[in-house]
């Protein structure tokens, strides 16, 4: 079978399943080894990238899904509604980051950083499945941990985990040298 | 000093914190404690919202501030081979932790905004296609799973709830606002004295319907028998208590009456 | 407005939408006469007839639709009996081992007992074969009641539910009395 019309398969299978597909499910229907069939995705993925081009795949976190272009949101838009997302509030988004970055973690380990309890917030991020139950931590209670979900990838527009915006590191390293300075100078004029 | 700020606005207690650190414009390494504390304080009194649950939060970094400031007060025990701790350390790591995230979920929400500009199309797969419904083996997904397994599994999940249960705290019943006042009471029990002049006990307590009013009634009566203002006669053990009313007039309880 | 720009506005429509959509709805999309934008969707259609597209444009009655090529028929279908692979994971088997000693059980009495959203787990199960409908709870809003089903007895070798083994309420009672203990040991700690 040509190279061709494996790229017509998989072409014609993101589109109809709409949904991520994972590379292993992918390489099956093509009768092809996974590594030949990601090559062929990549391959893929560049020629969509011409301007001529409305569509994509995007790769998260080892599934296939194909979808529109960001730029041609405003000519979408124009003539179809799109069903709006769920709107993250200060709270949810800011416990969804701890789970983002920590995880796997526990109810508790987030309300410590937090300061708050976080018994709502949680189950609103269950309930939008952006988070979800991933196991137990082995201590008294068992209490269950959490962790991100394909969806929180995908509404973040998220490879995988490793694309998170790095936190600065460069930036929490001038703030302690400015505090090391200070606290030189420091006496007890509280 | 003005509260333009009603608190309802934080998050919570670090929210609230960084607020007072970014108004003063001061350095998260160096704050001072006596005036943060302060106006943190400030801001608590002046919560419109009078939830337990929320009030409690604000209230535990209350309580780490003003620890922190006793301790910063008190005179450092200088020990040679010891390294000096800032009593403030711990609290400014958490303030910085919590100032991480906030800003890597300005970062997260912005990508969210990006992400929302991809759209996606539903399945279109054909109906007969969508018709197959695929075969579950039970007995293989079921695996080694024994009976005394899923057993192990419910017990550890009964056990953990009994551990989540803090078996001092939810023996406490509800806290409620005391309903009787007892000046009202005390001066309540003399009306009916100059009313009826002679009655029993009994007859006022039909008009208390909880325990602590019978209670209160008890001791408002206690305390005029201790004034000479009543004089009380029981025949027998576990009679009727027969009072008359000496006095003419009525008087206030004394703050420190009971 | 190029012409490629136009090419992929087009595309991205198509895809989103899914269904048919009438040229001039189109051609007010992307800003151009139907005659030109007729002109544009046939010179697509003529690209998507290569052998490595999966997908290709129809034309309805003056309506357009994007969908798959029907020699591709074979692949789609392949993709969708690939067996799925299902494993009970730990979220599962504490859902399971509930409704088994507790049943009939509501989902939220499910979600009680394990502090979070059952949805998915209920679900699974129930897909599953494991659990199923048993009836409704005679309380506001008919919560439906869940409990384990034949093949999960088979699959147990058991006869009857009455042949689960009931959970020992000696054991619950020392499960008690040991978070009482643990709670003295608190007190005193203090």
């Amino acid at each position: 079978m040509g190279l061709k019309e494996v790229e017509a398969q998989l072409e014609a299978i993101l589109f109809t399943i709409g949904e991520s597909i994972e590379l292993e499910r992918l390489a099956q229907a093509v009768e092809h080894d996974q590594e030949t069939t990601k090559k062929i995705l990549h391959n893929m993925m560049d020629k969509y990238e011409d301007e001529s081009c409305g569509i994509q795949i995007i790769e998260l976190d080892g599934a296939y899904q194909m979808c529109t272009k960001p730029s041609l949101y405003e000519s979408i838009i124009k003539i179809t509604t799109i069903p709006k997302k769920h709107v993250l509030t200060e709270v949810l988004l800011e416990t969804l980051s701890i789970v983002a970055y920590k995880q796997p973690v526990t109810k508790l380990q987030i309300e410590s950083i937090r300061g708050v309890k976080a018994d709502h917030a949680v189950n609103k991020l269950v309930e939008y499945n952006l988070i979800c139950e991933v196991g137990r931590l082995d201590a008294p209670g068992k209490p269950i941990l959490f962790g991100t979900t394909e969806e929180f990838l995908r509404c973040f527009g998220l490879q995988s985990l490793e694309s998170l915006p790095a936190v600065n590191p460069e930036k929490v390293e001038d703030f302690k040298l400015e505090a090391e300075e200070e606290a030189e100078q420091l006496t007890l004029d509280i | 000093m003005s509260i333009p700020v009603k608190l309802e606005a934080f998050e919570g207690p670090l929210d609230l914190l960084l607020h007072l650190i970014d108004k003063n414009k001061i350095n998260i390494y160096d704050i001072p404690i006596v005036e943060i504390t302060d106006q943190y304080l400030e801001y608590i009194q002046n919560m419109k919202v009078k939830d337990m649950e929320v009030m409690s939060e604000f209230l535990v970094m209350a309580a780490t501030l003003i620890n922190i400031k006793s301790r910063m007060l008190l005179p450092v025990e200088v020990k040679e081979d010891e390294d000096e701790v800032d009593p403030r350390q711990e609290l400014v790591d958490r303030l910085l932790e919590y100032k991480m995230f906030k800003y890597v979920s300005d970062k997260l929400r912005d990508k969210q905004d990006d992400a929302a500009r991809v759209l996606y199309k539903p399945p279109t797969i054909p109906d007969e296609i969508a018709d197959y419904k695929e075969e579950i083996d039970v007995e293989e997904l079921i695996g080694d799973l024994t009976l005394t397994k899923l057993q192990e599994i419910f017990n550890s999940i009964i056990k953990r709830n009994f551990n989540k249960i803090d078996p001092i705290r939810s023996k406490f019943g509800k806290i409620e606002k005391e309903e009787i006042n007892l000046s009202e009471i005390f001066i309540h029990i003399q009306e009916y004295g100059i009313r009826h002049k002679v009655f029993y006990f009994r007859n006022l307590l039909d008009e208390q319907t909880s325990k602590m009013g019978v209670i209160v009634t008890f001791l408002g009566i206690l305390e005029l028998i201790k004034q000479g203002r009543v004089k009380i006669e029981q025949e027998y053990m576990f009679d009727d208590i027969k009072i008359t009313y000496l006095a003419t007039s009525i008087i206030k309880m004394e703050e420190d009456g009971f």
